[in-house]
Parts: structure tokens; sequence; C-alpha cells
């Protein structure tokens, strides 16, 4: 995990090409192999795609703007849709049936719509996916969280503070929040890799991140198309990275809800 | 609906269970299409895969031969008068429909009424210039248009005929569900996304196909496609993704079919305005506020600057035909002596310093915003996206403003529903009848940007081009019925054309397609209409 | 319980109402329905007619009112793009959609929860590591990626299944399905197990992590104590403490799919729903996109209120009311 | 005998080394009798009462002795035959009473879950025989209730549950972790006479775990006193109530409060347990005992008679025997 991140981060210091910059990148240079397969050449390590660009320095700013997505996206969607959870299920009745019909409204459009909707008034950016994620990704961790707040608010430590007067706010933050902790992880975790999905269906769709900042999901994309005629370097990696990332999320996550949660001990 | 579906179906299942063996399963031929029919009602949609199957179904007065040209069809022959205004149609005799009634001009009549409702035909435009129509007998009828139109066959052809009896009075819906025409093929079954099944027309008034059994699969995937085809479930696919190609010609028992389509890909530039795009997100900027675009020498070092020879190899695999001009050689009105501007970035820079655009302090002359659908044409997005790389790298700072079709053409429209907000962009453009006239006049023909100088004239005229002389030139092609003269005068207009540089042509797609050469041999057509009786059988 | 039920369909009505004024508002801005009916280079004398005959030159309240009143009485209107009726045309693909979504929650159901209830209850086996690390995979991968690999190893590699469509229907109590025939359980499989994928990786997920927790509890070791085998200790008593997030997400998933399975039934060309919608998204074809959504939010509500339901059925405690 | 332990050894392997949680203990129950283990938490109580239900998890280990119940060494068992044991012949009480009942089952269920697993009641009797169980562990209206969840039920009444659950199958030997912990002082005695009179009443044995002593003096036919997964004391509960000999058990009773007493301040045992991982050399108490020599930071004790008949106590300066629990 540590890796992917150093490699977001200080990687653009040490490719080859900027992979964003179009006067860098030349056409003659597309589709060519990773430099170990006949054809290859150095410095395009891992090959190059259909616009020329190295796959590897493709890789390495795709998945900052990846990254970006996944976590924003989470923190986001998870922000809101765990507030509203906590709101639905702890005070339950009226709250309770508006925000969760709210949801329901929510559920009933389809994240594509959305992003083309906000494609009409917006420029294409990864602004416009983050919004989309967070808009369409809340409803998840609300309805979860909800479903779980709705078991710990019956439980005699949370009633027990309303007995001794706590303000409903420390109620939520102090005592209820921590015993649905396990699922917010757990979804976060898995919610990432699914943002960064999205993100790439929606690419795959022509409606991700602008094709000259590609990220991991639309390089990804972009040679699936090509998968067939054997150039199978320009997805394969993107894709093995998102595997990775997702892999290291994964493995963090387990940590942080071991290390945070006192069930566990 | 639901009950005749379910028909359908079940005849379909004994079908394949057995009852099929009466039919040669060899004489079977199954279509991998990139989509399904919208409507077997002929009319609502005018839309390539919607049309070339309901061709199956129904005849039109004009047929078209491979290169498009119009032949005989449900009209044996036609006379004309001599300004080309009134024209008298000669039908076939003894022609029956699919439910066994007899073709007439009430029919025809029928039709035409049918047609020019404009909340149910999508085909309306076809008799806009005529005048009128009249029966003269059962099999004759005449046509008087509102001003000479050599064109009306072209629109003719465009017309399905349907049975008056049978259809009178039911709704459209019915007639979508229940279609009856005098073509070489009749409906089975059709399960929307999932098949469309045809049988031969035993009682066709012509030569009869060989496939005695169609089965038409929509499948809008690419990948999907080819595997079908690789996983021989289908004997033929259409819009092969030019990726693809080398994969499949390797194997021994697939050819592939390829043929350049009448669709070019080209750049529009708005160079005939001072205030191009105001309402765009980015506009256009250049550091004395000007419009570049409005310069020759401007357009001509951007037609410079691009290598459209790597764009055809390395995007397109080799897959496309760069082009000088608007339409494919062979056809009416081409004009062989337009050139390509060839690659010379050097001479681009000259000519962008000559026109006063001198690359400023940050390395840039000045800024555009290049839109471009990304999901409409063959690898839309990387030709975008190469074309930005080649301006970037002569100075000119280019911005990518790729979108879904769905919101790109609302974009880039003429009409400026939302605001004009496109200087420059990438679209493709293609016209199905193969008639220069009718192209120039959608293409060349003068529009501004605050209205239509003709109305249903210069439609797709981005660049706002502003030509009385092509204008004057258009209108003479359309009145001229002679077709050599009138290619005459559309060379003519091409050649301005590409003098202005008002577009920047860049290639003509190429229609591939992929079939089973053990079993079948394919022709294909140009408009990339697929006709079961385009098929041979090999044994 | 009545008077809950009342409230419930009262929200419903209100959440349909919501839904159809956004509906209306998206598909006023997204995509452009004229052109469906016009041609790019039609005249705009071409397009004032199309526009009226859409009633788009009217204000957009006087469309929205049209659209509640018609909307009201059940008529979606006829469909811009296949000019038949749209609740027709969402109806005639409803059942291939339910074939693969039912098939793929019943895969995820009965391989996800027994494999998290494992890996839950013995995180430190091998067997409960590798599943973890292999369920990494469901959701790190597009399904599209999916889709395409499946069709390449099992449609083409080794030829056992069909790549693509739906396969024959036979008559199962009635009702014409794939289920019937052989033919049409070989085509379901591979867009069934596409959509599987994900799926079973997120319960898996939660059902673990719920597991992990709940094998700490007492009444755990209490069934223990009672002699109670180990499979029922599992299954009988810690599963079920686990189930409310995982009931939470099967529901979201369930309508997920049923209504958002776009990009399976395009790579399988299956003839279901999501391919309808996509198309008619990118059509903007108006009273399909309103008709699916007003449709599928009608569905969501429902699941949404049977899984309240299942929640006061798991847990006693939870009390909705 | 009805349950003898031998040398019982279980330990805990953690990446932080191995802690011997249960360490060389023996100890015997006889039919129908009463043993009271007492200690401080984490003294191996608790372990030794999971050690015979076969209920000891990663990383838990039984490492080494013998439990011989009825004649049969439990940890040769296979799990499915603990299963049988479990339950039908020996059962267990938990500590807490809010959490060892199922949250989503109804307690009839939760009761029939025992029968059904231990006994060939048709559904009818065994329905009939809940509401018995329930009666006799003193739950009003027990028809009535058989379809609540534990939820409705207070805490007492919930430990009442507990109880009728683990007297549903007949079982010869109940082990009572901590039954009465989690209740109010005066609901824990109401439980605790109704757990002895049910267990005389059917005249089976128990085990009773706790770190009460005056629970145990009440309850218990003998006691066990234990220190650092080790018995530091053993004998008649009268013996080591009255006349506490190791200095251990000896602060114990000097931290109960006595109402007859007047005393401004409470007794003490000064220091904490040590720590796991890092035993003491000596005697494991030493570090906080009073009494201590040369010897007990040397040597592990090893059991010495004290004053009466079968009054055992590991320590090396049997000098505190004299002395009572009064010092300060």
């Amino acid at each position: 995990m540590l890796i992917v991140l150093l490699v977001a981060l200080f990687g653009p210091c040490f490719t080859v090409q900027n992979p964003y910059n179009l006067s860098a990148i030349s056409l003659s240079d597309a589709y060519k192999p990773p430099f170990w397969v006949e054809g290859g050449e150095l410095p395009f390590v891992l090959g190059t795609d259909q616009q020329g660009r190295d796959i590897l320095s493709a890789i390495v700013y795709g998945s900052r703007v990846s990254l970006v997505i996944g976590f924003l996206g989470v923190i986001f969607a998870g922000g809101i849709g765990v507030a509203l959870g906590l709101i639905a299920g702890y005070f339950g009745g009226k709250t309770d049936a508006l925000i969760m019909r709210l949801a329901d409204v929510q559920l009933s459009f389809p994240t594509m719509l959305i992003a083309l909707l906000l494609m009409s008034f917006f420029e294409q950016g990864v602004s416009n996916i983050l919004i989309a994620l967070a808009v369409v990704g809340w409803v998840r961790y609300a309805r979860t969280v909800r479903g779980e707040v709705l078991v710990v608010k019956k439980k005699e430590y949370v009633e027990a503070t309303k007995v001794i007067g706590l303000p409903n706010r420390q109620t939520l933050v102090k005592h209820v929040l921590p015993n649905v902790l396990t699922s917010i992880i757990v979804l976060s975790t898995i919610q990432i890799g699914n943002f960064i999905l999205t993100e790439a269906t929606l690419s795959f769709l022509g409606l991700g991140v602008p094709i000259t900042r590609p990220s991991l999901g639309m390089l990804c994309s972009n040679g699936f198309k090509v998968l067939y005629s054997g150039l199978w370097w320009v997805s394969i990696f993107p894709g093995l990275y998102i595997m990775l990332i997702v892999f290291g999320i994964n493995l963090l996550g387990d940590f942080l809800r071991d290390e945070f949660n006192p069930r566990l001990k | 609906m639901k009950y005749r579906l379910l028909c359908g179906v079940l005849v379909s299942i004994l079908c394949l269970s057995g009852g099929l063996s009466a039919v040669a399963a060899d004489r079977e031929l199954i279509v991998g299409l990139a989509g399904d029919a919208y409507s077997l009602n002929p009319y609502p949609r005018n839309e390539t895969i919607t049309n070339a199957i309901n061709n199956h179904i129904f005849d039109s007065l004009i047929g078209s031969d491979n290169d498009l040209q119009p032949i005989p069809a449900l009209a044996e022959r036609w006379e004309t008068s001599e300004d080309a205004s009134v024209w008298t149609f000669f039908l076939r005799k003894g022609v029956k429909f699919h439910n066994g009634n007899d073709f007439t001009v009430d029919d025809v009549l029928y039709s035409f009424d049918k047609v020019k409702i404009r909340e149910t035909s999508a085909f309306s435009f076809t008799l806009s210039t005529v005048e009128s129509y009249k029966k003269l007998d059962d099999h004759t009828f005449e046509v008087t248009c509102k001003a000479p139109n050599s064109l009306l066959l072209a629109h003719l052809r465009e017309i399905s005929i349907l049975d008056k009896e049978s259809c009178d009075g039911q709704t459209e819906d019915w007639i979508a569900l229940h279609p009856n025409g005098t073509g070489r093929y009749k409906l089975v079954e059709h399960v929307r996304e999932d098949r469309i099944v045809l049988e031969r027309n035993e009682a066709f008034w012509g030569d009869l196909p060989e496939p005695v059994k169609v089965v038409f699969k929509p499948i809008s995937n690419d990948g999907t496609r080819t595997a079908n085809m690789l996983s021989g479930a289908v004997d033929m696919i259409v819009n092969v993704p030019v990726r693809d190609v080398e994969m499949l010609r390797k194997r021994e028992n697939i050819a592939v079919v390829t043929q350049p389509s009448l669709r070019i890909i080209y750049l529009n530039m708005q160079g005939w305005t001072d205030s191009p795009s105001p309402d765009a997100a980015k506009p256009l900027k250049s550091p004395d506020g000007s419009n570049p675009l409005k310069k020759l020498e401007v357009r001509q070092a951007m037609y410079h600057a691009i290598n459209e020879d790597e764009i055809v190899s390395k995007i397109m695999n080799n897959l496309a035909t760069p082009t000088a001009t608007y339409i494919p050689a062979g056809f009416n009105g081409y004009n062989p002596d337009i050139k390509r501007l060839p690659y010379d970035p050097v001479l681009a820079e000259q000519l962008l310093d000559k026109a006063g655009y001198p690359r400023q302090a940050d390395g840039y002359r000045f800024e555009l915003t290049l839109d471009s659908s990304n999901d409409r044409y063959v690898n839309d997005g990387d030709i975008a996206t190469a074309v930005a790389g080649y301006l970037e790298r002569v100075g000119i700072k280019t911005n990518l403003n790729l979108m879904s079709r769905t919101i790109f053409f609302t974009y880039i429209g003429t009409k400026n529903t939302e605001g004009d907000t496109s200087h420059l962009c990438m679209t493709g453009w293609a016209d199905s009848g193969g008639e220069s006239a009718l192209m120039a006049l959608d293409l060349m023909y003068s529009i501004r940007q605050d209205g239509e100088v003709k109305p249903g004239y210069g439609g797709v005229n981005r660049s706002f081009y502003l030509n009385p002389k092509v204008d004057a030139l258009i209108d003479k092609a359309i009145s001229t019925p002679d077709p050599a003269e009138r290619s005459k005068i559309m060379q003519e207009v091409w050649q301005i054309g590409a003098d202005d540089v008002v577009y920047i042509p860049l290639h003509f797609q190429e229609d591939i397609y992929a079939a089973n050469k053990d079993k079948i041999i394919y022709r294909p057509r140009k408009n990339n209409y697929i006709y079961a009786w385009d098929f041979e059988f090999v044994k | 319980m009545f008077k809950y039920l009342v409230t419930r369909i009262g929200q419903l009505v209100a959440v349909l109402f919501i839904v159809s004024m956004l509906v209306f508002f998206m598909t006023s801005v997204v995509g452009d329905p004229l052109q469906l009916l016009v041609r790019q280079n039609a005249s705009n004398e071409e397009r004032q007619a199309a526009m009226e005959y859409l009633g788009l030159d009217k204000p957009l309240y006087v469309q929205y009112g049209k659209f509640i009143v018609s909307t009201l009485s059940g008529d979606f209107g006829k469909s811009y793009m296949y000019h038949t009726s749209a609740l027709r045309l969402i109806a005639e693909r409803f059942p291939a959609t339910m074939e693969i979504v039912i098939v793929a929650m019943l895969l995820s159901g009965f391989i996800a929860i027994p494999l998290g209830v494992y890996a839950g209850a013995y995180p430190k086996r091998m067997l409960s590591k590798t599943v973890m690390t292999l369920s990494v995979t469901g959701i790190s991968l597009p399904s599209f990626w999916v889709g395409m690999v499946l069709i390449f190893v099992f449609g083409l590699h080794f030829s056992v299944l069909p790549v693509s469509g739906r396969g024959q229907v036979g008559s199962l109590l009635g009702i014409q399905t794939s289920f019937a025939t052989l033919d049409g359980w070989k085509h379901l499989l591979l867009p069934s197990i596409t959509l599987a994928l994900s799926n079973m990786a997120t319960i898996l997920r939660l059902t673990r992590a719920g597991m992990r927790e709940t094998m700490k509890q007492d009444f755990i070791k209490f069934a223990r104590a009672k002699g109670v085998r180990n499979r029922k200790v599992l299954f009988g008593h810690a599963l079920k403490n686990t189930l409310i997030p995982v009931v939470t997400v099967f529901g979201l998933q369930l309508g997920t799919l049923i209504a958002f399975t776009t990009i399976t039934e395009t790579i399988f060309a299956w003839p279901g729903m999501g391919k309808l919608l996509i198309d008619a998204i990118n059509a903007g074809d108006r009273p399909i996109i309103s008709a699916y959504i007003i449709f599928v939010a009608f569905m969501f509500v429902f699941l949404n209120f049977i899984v309240d339901l299942l929640y006061t059925l798991i847990d006693p405690r939870i009390d909705l009311s | 005998m009805l349950l003898e332990v031998r040398n019982l050894k279980t330990f805990f392997h953690t990446f932080r080394g191995t802690v011997r949680a249960v360490d060389d203990v023996s100890f015997t129950i006889a039919k129908g009798e009463i043993l009271g283990i007492v200690g401080e938490s984490g003294c191996g109580k608790s372990v030794t009462g999971f050690s015979i239900m076969g209920l000891i998890e990663e990383p838990g280990k039984v490492a080494g002795g013998e439990i011989l119940f009825d004649g049969r060494r439990l940890l040769d068992l296979s799990d499915n035959q603990m299963n049988e044991i479990r339950g039908k012949e020996i059962s267990m009480i938990f500590q807490d009473p809010m959490t060892s009942l199922n949250p989503v089952y109804t307690i009839g269920e939760q009761i029939e879950e025992m029968l059904t697993l231990h006994s060939s009641l048709s559904p009818r009797e065994r329905r009939k025989r809940c509401v018995e169980l329930l009666r006799s562990v003193g739950i009003p209206n027990p028809e009535g209730r058989l379809n609540d969840y534990p939820h409705h039920f207070s805490g007492g009444m919930r430990q009442r549950v507990i109880i009728a659950i683990a007297l549903a199958a007949e079982p010869k030997l109940i082990v009572a972790d901590e039954p009465t912990t989690a209740l109010d002082v005066t609901i824990q005695a109401q439980i605790l006479k109704l757990m002895k009179a049910l267990v005389r009443e059917r005249n089976c044995s128990m085990m009773l775990i706790t770190h009460d002593l005056a629970v145990v003096s009440e309850m218990a036919d003998r006691i066990i006193v234990m220190y650092c997964g080790q018995i530091v004391e053993e004998g008649r509960a009268r013996d080591v109530i009255e006349n506490p000999s190791h200095p251990y058990t000896q602060g114990l009773i000097g931290s109960i409060p006595k109402l007859n007493e007047d005393k401004s301040r409470l007794e003490t045992i000064h220091g904490i347990v040590p720590n796991m991982f890092e035993l003491p050399e000596g005697c494991n108490f030493s570090p906080r005992c009073r009494f201590c020599r040369e010897i007990c930071f040397g040597v592990k004790p090893d059991f010495r008679l004290a004053n009466t008949e079968g009054h055992l106590i590991r320590c090396h300066s049997a000098c505190g025997v004299s002395e009572g629990g009064n010092e300060v």
C-alpha cells in the first residue's frame, strides 16, 4: 500500500514522459510491446498504448487519478452516508422515513444518467466523477449504517447514555459510531475499489475522465478493446495495478478494523 | 403483442426442434448486426439497421444497384418531363403482398400519404419537394414537383410501400407488429434485442435470393460480435473493430471483407465569423482577440500540421482511406484533381507566423478547444487526441473536449439550441444516397451564426461557410436532371471548398465485415446496408 | 402493522412524485430527443414541427403537468426510439433480466455467505486466506473485463458455452423462461457469473467481518457449551446475528442488478432491461427513461420495505414503528 | 469421583510469548458436591472451566494433563463426542446473562434447542418441559414468556433462563462461571439460593467459578483458590474461609467488608497481578506477599498440608497459618 502511495506521489519524477502532455507523446510509438517482448524497446518498459503513451508512465499518473477518485469518493460518499445513516437509524420515525425514502429516490437513478447530467453542466473532469460517485455512493453507507444502528441503539450501553443525559450527538459519535465501524470499514475498502471500477465503467461508456488524463480504469478499458488482438499489455498492466491497489486497501482496511475494534481483541 | 411474441417463440422452438428439417439448413444465414431494428413499421425511424431490415420485407418503387444508382423495382419504368418537374411511373403488374393482397397504385398513394405525416414518419422530407401526385390508372401514376427536381428518384428510393387494404385504419403499433410488404423476405419472429428471423418469400416478383432463412442477431458490443464470429455462432458480422481485423484474418475459415464507406471524418472550423463560439466553456483565445481561423493561412497550416497517414496506420490499423474531398471516388461529383495538403509541420509553422500568430512567451500562438465525440465514430476519441497532439506541436494550444454522443451533437449543433459552443469540432458525415449535390446542400450551403440563409439548407455547415457563388452552383446542380452535367457543377463546388479549406478532411472510414468463407461469400454495399441477397453460398 | 403499511404506501407515493420530477428535469437536460425524430441536417421547420409533436415547445411546467397526468393514468407515452408503448417495452425485457439476476443472486448467496461464514469463523486458516485474496479479484476487476475474459475462456477457448445471447426459452409453470431448457441454462451461465462475481466479493467480505465479531460473543460460547454442533453454531447462532448488514447490501445489490445490469447485458447481448435503459439514455428517449426510472423507484421502495421487514424477522430487537 | 482433573495445563501461544493460563492444576469433584474456584480475574479459573468443556479456542491449547469425567478421558474425545457430553452431562452457566443468550432467538427456542439435542422428547413434550423448567427457576407466567426474546427480560430473569437451559438436559455437572457477577446484589442472593436449591434437588455437582469469596462461602462444599494459573489453596469451604492459610487467600478474605466490624479502611492486597508473560522465578505471589522470604523469590513452592485434613496450601512460609488475616 505504501508503495502504491509512494509511486503515486513521487513516481512522476522518474517517468520517461509526461503522458498528459500531448506534444510529448508521439503516435509513431503506438502499440509497442513491453521491452522483453520482441519488437519492444526501451524506454517503454511496459510498452505503449494506442496513442504512443508509455504504459508505465501512464500507470504512474493514472494511479494518482484513480487513488484520488477512490479515496475522495469514499470520503465524500462515506461522510454523507454514515452521517445520514446514523441519524436515520438513531432517531427513527419521520427522520428515518425521510432519509431512507430519499435513498430510494437516489437508488432509482443510474450512475450513468447522473454522470451524463453533470457532464452536460460542467466540463468533463475528475470533479464530475467525484460528485457522481458521492451522489450515488452515500446510499449504500446510509442503509448499512442505519440497519446496524437499529440494533445498536437498543443495547444497554446506548440506552444508558440517555439516562445519564448525554446529548444525542455525543451518544451517536462516541457510543453508536464505534459499534458500526466494522461494516463501515469493510464497506469502504470495497467501495474504494468499486469507485475506481465505476470510473472505469464510466470511461468504458465514454463518460469518464478526459482521455488526455487517463485514469487506471480508463487505461484498462481502452486496452480491453484490443485484448483479443493480442495487445495484452495495454490493459493487463493497469488491470493488475488496480488489483494491487484494491488488495493493498483491503489489507489496510483489515488492519484498521482489527486495530480499532475492541470487540475483536 | 405479447401473445404474438409468444407464438413466435413457440414457433421457433418447434422449428429448432425438428420442424425445420423441411428448410435446407445449409441455406440458412445467421448475421451478427451491431444493433436491432427499432420498429418493423418502416416509417417512424430513419436509421441504417432499421431501414436495411425493413427493406427485406418491404419494397420501394425504386431500387439501388451496388453503386447506389437507381434501378427499377416496384416501378417498372418511369418517364420525366423536360425540366424534371413532372414524373410518370409505371408499376409492375402481378405483384402480391405477403398476405396475398394485390399491389396497386392505391397502395403507393396510401404509402405516400402516410409518409407525409410528420408525427409518425421520419421520411416526410422525401416528399417535401413534391407538389402533388395523382393516380392515372391501376398501375400508373404521376408526380408533380414544386421545382425541377432531379433528385426525386433518390428520394423515392427511401419510401417503403405498405399494403393499404390491411393497414388502413390500423394503429401504428399494429402496423409495426404485422409487417406486410412485397419484399423478398417474410417475418417469422422478432424478439427485441435478441433476434429477427426472416424466411424467403417464394412468391417474390424478381429473382429469388439464395438464403432460405435469415436470422439477424443484434450484438452491440464489438468484442462480443467478434467472439461470436470466432465461435461460429454467426456466419457473418458487421462493423468489425479495426484492431480485431488482423487476428480474424489469421483464421482459416474467416474472410475479412473491407470497403471504403461513405462516412468521412473531418474537422469543422468556425472560420467565417468574428465571434466564434461565445458560449463555449473554453472559448477560442488569441493574443489580439481576433479569430485566427478566419485566416486561410491558419486553416492551411492546421491542415499541414496533421499527419493523417500516421493516424490511419496507427489508430485505424490501415483500415481507413485518407481523403482530400468529401465523396468517395466513383461517385457523382467526385473531383480527382483535389489533392491533400501534405504533412509538413515546418511549413505549417511558417504559415502561422505569416498569418500573424507567432509563438508567444509560453510557446503557444493561440488557444483552441477541439470538441469531439468519443463513442460515435471508429476510434473517434483517439483520433481527436492525436489531432490535438499535432496541433500542439506547431504551437497551437489545444484543449480537448471529448463527450458522449448523447450530448455531443446538441453541443455542436448549428442551430445553437444551447448557445454557440463549438469553434473546432471533429465530426463524420455520410450520405447514403451517394449524391454529391445532396451532400453539398447540407455541408457547403451558406448558413449564419444567427440562422439559416435558405430554409433547410446548410444544416451541418458547422464552419459557417458563407459563399454565394457556391450556393448558386448547388441550386443549379439540384435542378439539373442530367447526371453528367450535374457531376461537373459539383466538381467545381468541391474545388472551391478545397481551396478555401472549409473543412479539414481526414479519412473515409472503412466498413469491415467478417464472414465464414467456407459457407458464404458476401459482397458489401457502399452504404453499409446488409441485404440477404448480397450473400452467395459457397456450396 | 397496518398503520405502518399505510405510512409506507404514503411514502411510496411521495418517492414516486419526487422521482418523476427529477426524471423529468434530467431528461429535459440530458440528451436531445429531436435527434431521434429529425435528421442532423434537418431544416428549422422540420425541427419546429418535431418540437411541437413532442410538446417541447411548451414551457417546462406545462410539459411536466402533461407528463404527470398521463403518467398517473399509467401511460408513459410512446418511446421515441421504438414508437411503441414504453411500459410494454420494459415489461417485454423484464423476464430476461430477472433470469440472470436471480441466478446471480442465488450464486452469490449460496457461495459467498457460506464462504464468508467459514472465513470469519476461522480467519487464520489457509483456505480462508485464499478465499479472501481471491475475493479481492472480484472487486478489483471491471465487469466488462470479466465478461470478456469469460467469453474468451469458455466460449472460445474451450467452446463449452455459447458466447452470447439468450438461448431457447421453454415453458415453466406457464412462464416462458430460459430456466426450462438446457440451452437456456447454458446461455444464462456466463452473464450470471459475471454479475455474481463482484457481488460475491462484497457479500463475502461483509459476512466475514460480521462473523469475526459475532464469534467472539458469549452466546456463541454458550451455544457450544450447550453441545450444539459446530455447523449449527456457525449457521444457526452466529450467522443470524451478522445478517443485518448482509441483508441490507443484498437488497441493494438485488435492486441495482435488476435495474442496472447495463454492461453485462451489453457484453453478452442479453435482451434485458439494462440494455434498453442505456440505449434510451443515449438516445434521450424520455418516455422509456421516465417509465423505467419510476418503475425502478417503485421496485426499490418495495425491496427496501422487504429488507426492513426482514430486519425485524432477523433481529427481534429492531422495532420499525 | 465425578470429575477428576490431573495436572491440567492450558497454554496460550501468542506472538508475544506463551501464557501459562492454567499450569499444572489438579482437583476433583465428587457427586453432588459444589466446588468453588476463587481467584482474581486472569488467574486461570475460567480457562480451567473452558478446558473441561473442551472450549478452548485458538491461540489457546490444552498442553497436558488429564480430565476424567465419569470414567471417560475428555481430552481424548473428538469434537463430536464432546458435543454429546456438553450440555447433556456437563453444562455451563456464563458470567454475563446479557450476552450469553442469543438475541435473535426466543428463549423458548433456546431452551428447546438443548432438549432437541440431548433428549428424545416429542415437540409437545419439549414444550411442556420448557414450561416446567422456566417455572422451576422462578419465572412467572412461563407459558406466556416462552416466545419472548432475551431483550424482553431483565438481567436476573435472563440468568434464571440460562440456569433453566443449563438444567434442561439433567446434567451431572454444571460449570458456573461467575454466575452472579453481573447482577444486582439483591438479585445475586436470589439466584444463588435458587442455584443451590436446584443443584441439591437434582443431586448434580457444580463447579462454581467466582472472584467473590462471599458467594463461595455460602455455596461451596469445598474451595480452590487460584493465582496465576495455579492452585494456591484448597480445602473444605469452612476451613478455607475461617482459617485461610495462604497469604493470598488471607488477602482476599481481608478485602471483604464486614458489617459487624468497624474499620475505617478495607484491607487490600498491595501490588498488581504479575504480567503473565514474565512470571516471577519463584513463588508467583512473592512480589505481593507480606510474608515473603528469600526462598520465595527463588524456588516454586509445593503443596503442603495446612492444619486441617484435606486443607492444602502452596506456600513456603506456612507461618501465616495461625496468624489469621487480620493484620494490617
